[in-house]
């Protein structure tokens, strides 16, 4: 039972952080540039200002208009709840494995995509066939990526990945190697980061997620940006706790969380300062040219699947 | 007695009402009314039947029709017979054809007055009789009758509306292929007729096959049921024939027609030949044509404008997932984990009735907008969630169960797919090992292209501003036809909320087909968690995903109760004056990236022209249109047309010679014949 | 013995009568009359047959046994059916005065006369009196095919005439020089031209004459079953002669052809210890399937296409009985019965067709069903029949035929299945547009007697679905007496 | 009459009979032409009463009195007729060049031999080797019609093609049974008549007798 509290609590605690998470990621940047950034809790008040305001419909939008924001911000809180944080095992990851977390996360997306287009503008209908086409490459990446570990591990389970990874006899594979590398670039493609897409640009030539979301306002909007926030951080955790997995609680108490908690944010803060790097120093690609590193992340990802039987089990 | 009695009453209530469409052809309202209901009847018959056989044991039949007295042979009579394989391709069979005949009811009414309805009624029972005989035959003789029962009267089906030219050169080249496959299949059988000296299946799975011919079988068989279930290089028929066939018979033929050729393969390869005897390429090869299958399917899917051509696409792609997981089966059979290939079947069988569920659903959503907006074009629709709200949310459930989202029926047999290819380690470095993560990666790829093509069907033909006229005055559908697509609609979420009690059920029929193909792990964790191998191993629970879902609903209807109400107000149009529905992203267009990025696979003919007002920069207007050729056509079909045009002009030419040049014939001839005896 | 008799009587007597009746309707009618109780003689001796087994009659001149009298039945029921089909084309023909009345009552003089020749052939014990019987058919059909006297009629039937001539002028060869053997054996008598006494004594033949002898049977009989390259001369009788000419022609002529070969061949393979005669037939078969598959993409003229699918067909039975065993016998039998119901059937929905479009040619005719849908059905039905889709027992016999195939040969599978394929191409590549669409302006609606058509269909769907005992037994019967030869 | 030299008569007939055949190959005139049919069928009848004396067949007399009265004097009578009539009794074109057609026919006679060669091993009858010469003949016929262009000399091929069969059936078997002689003998007369029929019939719709204008194009 104290699993499940535990569970839901951690997850909590990562919805409820993440927009300090993005702020954090903002402020590292800012930084890196010379700028003093907005304030940390920045992200909080915006929130909180667009929930308080009236929300304006545009006069075509259907239900699915409405639906959309609750949709992807529920499915999105659902993928937190089977991803360990700073505890294994996790209870809810036995109930939706790795390859439902891909699952929700592309409901979310699916549901994104149809509320642009729901009101029938120019933009609405070029963000989502951008954001369908980048994650039509960028979603198998990611399933592929995950699978070169889950057969290292055996297993699809979270909470099973990550206990397997640490247990360290799989330290240096050659094939996590690749999947790695497949992982990070399909993150930056899923959060929309540079160089894939900007999110702090609404210039209408580059950019995808935001295109999507234009005509959302008020509580709608606010609850797609928090869940925008949430996925990054999701996807950073994910990635800290499956390939670098030290350190994260495997017994519920008092000490060990503290020890996980304190790992994990570790880790967060350097993944989210070597993203502000790479932001501060690329610049956004060209559109076309995102779907070549993304077909390289998905050729990474089978690179690394048929490394692991080369390599590892035919042995 | 009655079990035999329910085994046919299926097949004589689709029967009868051929006869009572024939006999009441007077009158067009009694004519749908008693022949739909009829086969309603029947499909609910078919059913229950179904599971009797998924349940019981075998029952085996004779009707005394057929070939009596074949010389040196055992007599013919019609044999039936209902396993667990016929059973659950019954309930495939049955749930749909009951929907469907709902949704013919209002469909029906809805056609035009003037043509006769005789056809479409008579033909369509046929074909459901056809199909629900293949599965149930017991002889190759009764199969292929039967089979080619299906072929015609789908046949007849395609070409109802007759007068335009498209629908009969569509009608030409699936019955062409039909007979190709029939053929085929047929030297299959004979194959096997030949090593067991009976027509009977009994005989022919008792029959020893030497490696080689039992590898012709499979090969026989495979292409000739590939031909019809739609794998990638011989689907060309399908996306010709459905769109032009009436709704309810392309969601009829989509959605089971193409399981019934799975069905015969299952009942050739795993049953009569037996996957002991199978040689190791057998399931790499399935394997590499399902993956093309899924890759190719969705990526024409994605390129077309027609909503049903692009459905028709979209069934390629399902038949190769389908073929990924008997693919994986054979090939965990083969080396020797009959549990795996258990699983790989029961993935294979689950998805079998997920697709037929919402790819039935889906063809009958389309043909509601059909009939809404007299067209098929995307280009033509938008804006009919407004118009069509119940269609359009059936439709959505469709679309999101055929892009394998969770808590819907496609996710949980991907799912399985995928657990089933992950096990390829165990498999150890046989040359197929590598093959299964490819596979796996291709069936990734095409969930995710789903899914973008889905958004774009939805996109285009539901939301956004109507682009013509008629879109604009789109109506909802009668309650015949909602109801029809009801039934699936709600099963595609309860079979994605409940695997756990369906899968036992299938699970019948590795137990028959796969010897200690035993499945028990699948469910052992109770009703809430399906855990394919062990609960370290994989699990998923889609009640719980379901209750965390409405948990996170309600708390976000609370937050929707409190909130402040909604104001509505124009879209904001960057200062320009006009927004029209031309300026929306069409299907044509919302394909563009992946059109460029694919280019090399579709080798886009595309079109620009403009014409201006004297000066090229005062351009009146611009019309760009984009072509894309399927390349199996082009590279496989064509030079073998040519090929053969070119034997038919040379042996035409000899036909054209004086009475002197043929006497030269039959002069030569006599030679010819008298030098072989010297 | 009376009945049989009537068999020969009726037509011999009623082609007398008939020379001299002007009235078309009585003369239609008596026709129709006539064709009736010739059938009920021909069922009346297969009862008798079926009883009491081979009969022979007048001492060796005449013998009864299953094979032969199911040929009789079968000619003389497609020879009725016909009488009633030819019943209203004629009239509509004579109305459209393309007939004079002199040439009407030659024709039902002559079409009686043919199906004396027919039942001769097939009866006859003696392959000499067989052989003129057959020259006979030859000479009364060349007059029926040159009935229009068109200048392409004209033309086809002095291509049929030199054609079949030359023919059967050496399938006499043929039989002179079986008779330069078997008169060592039998004595110089008609008995040396005996088949059932020959049949007996065959192991005592010169199988080097045989041989050579078959050869010319081969290529002589061949030219009137109408095998690739011999076949020359079919399309163009179809064509031109009048519809219910073809119908008999395809349905029943090529059969009477195929059985005098048969039954050569039989004699042949006893002689010659071997299956030489059979893999020629074999060789034959699969040439015209293929050629004529092929053929029937390029055709122009609906009747012609038919023709060419007759060919197709008279393939595919001589492969069957090249082959020999008695499964494939059994199928070649059937394939005979349902070629000639079906493909009879067909050309009575042609002639209709060709009457309502006023046009042969297959590019003017269009929208069949449209325009009385019930010739339009016929059509299509008949050519999904002919293609050998199931229910239909042309797909019984195909289905058999790749088994026995298989059995034996195995690598001719690999030819017919393609050349199956590509034969249902070219059918209904050619038959769609005309079945479907929209009809032309100047079409006329005309009388039709759709009947014939849906008995013929009716007992094809009736043999593939649910083969009465009886007929099953007889097929049985003859299948072993044909393959006698290896017994 | 003894064996031997029967045997030595028949022999010198089918000599001759050759001859005739390759006369009629050669020939160039319509007229020409139809003598030498009359007087092959001449020779054949008078083939058959030699055997029929013999051997002591009388039925063959029959049969001679047939041939001379139907190959030997009614066809070509009536042939001569309708050419007069139609007025076609100039040149024969032929397709083929006559020397080549020559050489050819010579190829055949030679293949013939060899073809029959099995067989006169094989056989008791003293005629048997003519069996050769009866095939070369009928090939030979087969020629004439291939390589001529009118109507009439297809005929006129066709009858010495008949012709060639009847002294086969006559030397090589002492000729075929009554019944079935007779049988042939009267499909001849009705194909004969026919012939004539449609003479008239090509000539009233096509207006020449040449087969190159009345072909159908398919």
């Amino acid at each position: 039972m104290n699993l499940w509290i535990c569970n839901i609590l951690e997850s909590i605690f990562l919805i409820g952080l993440a927009p300090l998470g993005g702020m954090a990621l903002k402020k590292m940047k800012a930084r890196l540039q010379n700028r003093r950034g907005p304030g940390f809790f920045q992200s909080y008040r915006d929130i909180a200002k667009l929930f308080s305001k009236e929300p304006i419909l545009p006069n075509q939008a259907s239900w699915i208009f409405r639906l959309a924001p609750y949709v992807i911000f529920i499915v999105t809180a659902l993928a937190v709840l089977i991803v360990p944080v700073v505890l294994i095992p996790l209870p809810l990851s036995a109930a939706a494995d790795v390859i439902t977390l891909v699952g929700l996360l592309s409901i979310a997306r699916f549901f994104t995509a149809l509320g642009a287009m729901d009101t029938g503008t120019a933009f609405g209908g070029m963000g989502s066939s951008r954001e369908m086409t980048l994650s039509a490459l960028a979603e198998p990446a990611m399933l592929m990526g995950v699978f070169v570990l889950s057969m290292a591990a055996q297993s699809t389970d979270l909470s099973t990945m990550v206990a397997v990874m640490l247990k360290g006899n799989l330290g240096l594979q050659p094939s996590l190697v690749f999947a790695l590398a497949a992982m990070l670039i399909v993150a930056t493609a899923e959060t929309g980061r540079i160089p894939v897409d900007n999110p702090a640009t609404h210039l209408e030539l580059t950019m995808v997620h935001e295109a999507m979301i234009l005509e959302y306002s008020g509580r709608y909007l606010a609850l797609i940006e928090w869940a925008n926030q949430i996925k990054l951080l999701l996807f950073a955790t994910l990635i800290i706790n499956l390939f670098f997995p030290w350190g994260i609680a495997i017994e519920v108490s008092g000490a060990s969380l503290l020890v996980g908690v304190m790992a994990w944010i570790l880790k967060l803060l350097t993944l989210f300062g070597l993203l502000a790097l790479m932001e501060t120093t690329m610049a956004k690609m060209r559109i076309f040219r995102v779907p070549e590193v993304l077909g390289l992340a998905f050729l990474l990802a089978i690179l690394g699947m048929l490394t692991h039987y080369i390599l590892e089990v035919s042995v | 007695m009655s079990s035999t009695f329910l085994l046919l009453l299926g097949p004589a209530l689709a029967f009868t009402a051929t006869l009572v469409s024939l006999l009441l052809a007077s009158n067009r309202n009694i004519q749908n009314y008693s022949t739909n209901l009829l086969l309603v009847l029947s499909g609910v018959a078919t059913v229950i039947s179904g599971i009797m056989g998924l349940l019981a044991a075998p029952i085996a039949i004779t009707l005394p029709i057929g070939l009596p007295g074949l010389p040196g042979l055992p007599e013919l009579p019609i044999h039936l017979r209902l396993d667990a394989l016929a059973g659950f391709f019954l309930v495939v069979v049955g749930l749909l054809v009951a929907f469907v005949a709902i949704y013919s009811v209002g469909y029906i009414k809805s056609l035009q007055v003037g043509r006769s309805l005789t056809p479409l009624c008579v033909f369509m029972s046929l074909f459901i009789l056809g199909m629900q005989g293949v599965v149930l035959a017991d002889d190759s003789y009764a199969f292929m009758i039967c089979w080619e029962l299906m072929s015609v009267a789908s046949y007849f089906l395609v070409v109802y509306e007759h007068e335009k030219e498209a629908n009969h050169k569509a009608g030409f080249l699936y019955l062409l292929m039909a007979h190709l496959g029939g053929l085929l299949i047929l030297s299959s059988f004979s194959i096997l007729f030949v090593n067991g000296h009976s027509f009977e299946f009994a005989a022919m799975r008792t029959a020893v096959l030497t490696p080689f011919s039992a590898s012709m079988v499979f090969l026989l068989a495979g292409l000739g049921f590939g031909m019809k279930a739609g794998l990638m290089p011989l689907h060309v028929w399908l996306p010709e024939a459905h769109p032009v066939a009436p709704s309810n018979a392309s969601a009829l033929m989509s959605g089971i027609m193409i399981k019934v050729a799975i069905y015969g393969f299952l009942r050739v390869v795993f049953d009569l030949v037996g996957l002991e005897t199978s040689a190791w390429w057998w399931g790499g090869l399935v394997l590499a044509i399902g993956s093309s299958s899924v890759v190719g399917g969705v990526l024409f899917a994605l390129q077309q404008h027609d909503l049903k051509r692009l459905l028709a696409y979209h069934s390629v792609e399902n038949i190769g997932i389908i073929a990924i997981g008997i693919g994986l089966s054979m090939v965990f059979m083969h080396f020797g984990h009959p549990s795996l290939a258990a699983l790989g079947l029961v993935a294979a069988l689950y998805h079998t009735l997920n697709h037929a569920l919402f790819k039935g659903l889906l063809f009958m959503g389309a043909g509601a907008v059909l009939h809404a907006t007299h067209s098929s074009n995307m280009g033509d629709m938008g804006g009919l969630i407004r118009r069509m709200p119940i269609t359009a949310a059936l439709f959505l459930i469709g679309c999101l169960s055929i892009s394998a989202l969770p808590p819907f029926n496609g996710f949980v047999s991907e799912w399985l797919t995928f657990q089933a290819a992950l096990m390829a380690p165990s498999l150890e470095g046989t040359p197929l090992s590598a093959l299964i993560p490819f596979s796996a990666a291709m069936l990734a790829l095409a969930g995710a292209l789903t899914a973008t093509c889905f958004i774009k069907v939805f996109g285009i033909v539901f939301q956004g501003t109507p682009r013509k006229p008629a879109a604009a005055e789109a109506h909802e559908v009668d309650r015949w036809m909602l109801m029809g697509m009801g039934g699936p609609a709600l099963l595609c979420i309860l079979l994605g909320l409940l695997p756990v009690y369906v899968i036992p059920l299938i699970a019948m029929v590795p137990k028959i087909l796969i010897q200690n193909g035993q499945l028990e792990s699948l469910v052992q964790n109770g009703w809430l968690w399906l855990t394919p191998i062990s609960s370290e191993r994989a699990s998923y629970s889609p009640p719980i995903v379901m209750m965390a879902f409405i948990l996170a609903g309600i708390i976000a209807f609370l937050m929707y109760r409190r909130g402040k109400p909604v104001r509505r107000a124009a879209l904001w149009s960057c200062g320009h004056p006009h927004l029209n529905a031309r300026m929306q992203y069409t299907a044509t267009s919302f394909s563009q990236p992946l059109r460029h990025i694919f280019s090399d696979i579709y080798h886009p003919e595309e079109k620009n022209t403009r014409s201006d007002h004297g000066h090229h920069l005062l351009v009146k207007r611009v019309r760009y249109s984009v072509h894309i050729r399927d390349l199996v056509w082009d590279y496989l079909y064509i030079p073998i047309w040519h090929l053969m045009e070119w034997v038919v002009n040379g042996v035409g030419w000899l036909h054209k010679q004086r009475l002197q040049g043929y006497l030269t014939y039959i002069f030569v001839t006599l030679l010819v014949l008298m030098g072989f005896l010297i | 013995m009376n009945l049989f008799y009537l068999l020969l009587g009726i037509p011999l007597l009623s082609s007398g009568i008939l020379a001299f009746v002007g009235h078309a309707r009585l003369a239609a009618g008596l026709n129709i009359i006539a064709g009736m109780l010739t059938f009920f003689a021909a069922l009346g001796l297969s009862f008798e047959v079926f009883e009491k087994g081979t009969i022979l009659l007048y001492g060796q001149s005449f013998f009864l046994d299953a094979f032969n009298v199911f040929l009789v039945s079968l000619t003389a029921f497609v020879s009725t059916t016909t009488a009633i089909f030819s019943y209203s084309y004629m009239l509509n023909e004579k109305e459209k005065s393309r007939v004079s009345p002199k040439s009407l009552r030659l024709y039902h003089a002559m079409f009686q006369m043919f199906i004396f020749c027919m039942l001769l052939a097939l009866t006859t014990n003696n392959l000499g009196v067989l052989w003129i019987a057959l020259e006979l058919a030859t000479l009364t059909t060349v007059l029926l095919v040159s009935l229009y006297r068109t200048p392409k009629a004209i033309s086809a039937a002095w291509k049929y005439f030199i054609l079949c001539g030359v023919g059967i002028a050496l399938a006499l060869l043929g039989t002179i020089l079986i008779f330069s053997t078997s008169s060592e054996v039998l004595g110089h008598s008609n008995d040396a031209l005996s088949w059932t006494l020959l049949y007996q004594n065959a192991e005592r033949l010169s199988p080097n004459v045989m041989s050579l002898a078959f050869v010319f049977i081969m290529v002589g009989y061949g030219t009137k079953v109408g095998l690739v390259p011999m076949h020359t001369w079919l399309s163009d009788a179809h064509a031109e002669g009048p519809t219910p000419i073809s119908a008999v022609l395809s349905g029943l002529l090529l059969n009477v052809a195929l059985y005098a070969l048969v039954r050569c061949k039989v004699l042949v393979d006893i002689a010659t210890k071997q299956n030489m005669a059979g893999e020629l037939m074999i060789g034959f078969g699969l040439l015209s399937l293929i050629i004529a598959s092929l053929m029937l993409h390029r055709q122009y003229d609906i009747k012609r296409m038919f023709s060419f699918s007759s060919i197709e067909h008279m393939g595919i039975m001589t492969v069957a009985f090249g082959i020999g065993s008695s499964l494939a016998n059994f199928a070649a039998l059937l394939h005979m019965t349902v070629h000639s119901l079906v493909k009879s059937g067909i050309f009575f929905t042609v002639g209709h067709a060709v009457q309502e479009m006023g046009t042969q040619s297959m590019t003017k005719i269009r929208g069949l069903i449209h325009h009385q849908p019930g010739i339009g059905w016929g059509l299509i039905l008949g050519t999904i029949a002919i293609a050998g889709f199931p229910p239909f027992a042309v797909f019984a016999s195909e289905f058999m035929l790749i088994a026995a195939a298989l059995q034996t040969y195995p690598w001719i599978v690999g030819l017919i299945l393609p050349s199956l394929v590509i034969a249902f191409a070219g059918l209904f590549r050619h038959l769609q547009p005309m079945v479907f669409g929209v009809p032309p302006e100047e079409c006329e609606v005309v009388r039709v007697n759709m009947l014939p058509v849906y008995i013929h269909l009716g007992l094809a769907l009736v043999l593939g679905l649910a083969m009465p005992e009886f007929l099953a037994d007889w097929y049985n019967y003859a299948a072993i007496v044909l393959h006698g030869g290896a017994q | 009459m003894s064996s031997e030299l029967l045997k030595q008569v028949m022999s010198t007939a089918a000599a001759l009979f050759l001859l005739t055949s390759f006369a009629m190959l050669a020939q160039r005139h319509m007229k020409a032409l139809l003598r030498w049919l009359a007087i092959q069928g001449g020779l054949l009848a008078v083939t058959s009463a030699l055997v029929a004396f013999g051997a002591e067949f009388p039925e063959l007399y029959v049969s001679a009195i047939l041939a001379l009265i139907l190959k030997g004097i009614l066809i070509p009578w009536v042939l001569w007729k309708i050419i007069i009539h139609l007025g076609v009794h100039r040149e024969v074109e032929p397709l083929v060049n006559i020397f080549a057609t020559l050489l050819i026919g010579a190829g055949l006679v030679l293949f013939s031999f060899y073809v029959s060669l099995p067989i006169a091993e094989q056989s008791v009858l003293l005629t048997s080797n003519i069996i050769a010469i009866g095939l070369a003949c009928v090939l030979i016929s087969m020629l004439i019609m291939i390589t001529r262009s009118k109507a009439i000399t297809m005929v006129v091929g066709y009858l010495a093609m008949e012709n060639a069969l009847f002294f086969m059936a006559v030397s090589a078997t002492y000729g075929i049974p009554l019944v079935v002689e007779i049988g042939v003998a009267f499909d001849v007369l009705i194909a004969g008549l026919i012939f004539s029929l449609f003479f008239f019939q090509i000539r009233k719709t096509f207006d020449s007798l040449n087969l190159k204008d009345m072909e159908i194009k398919q």
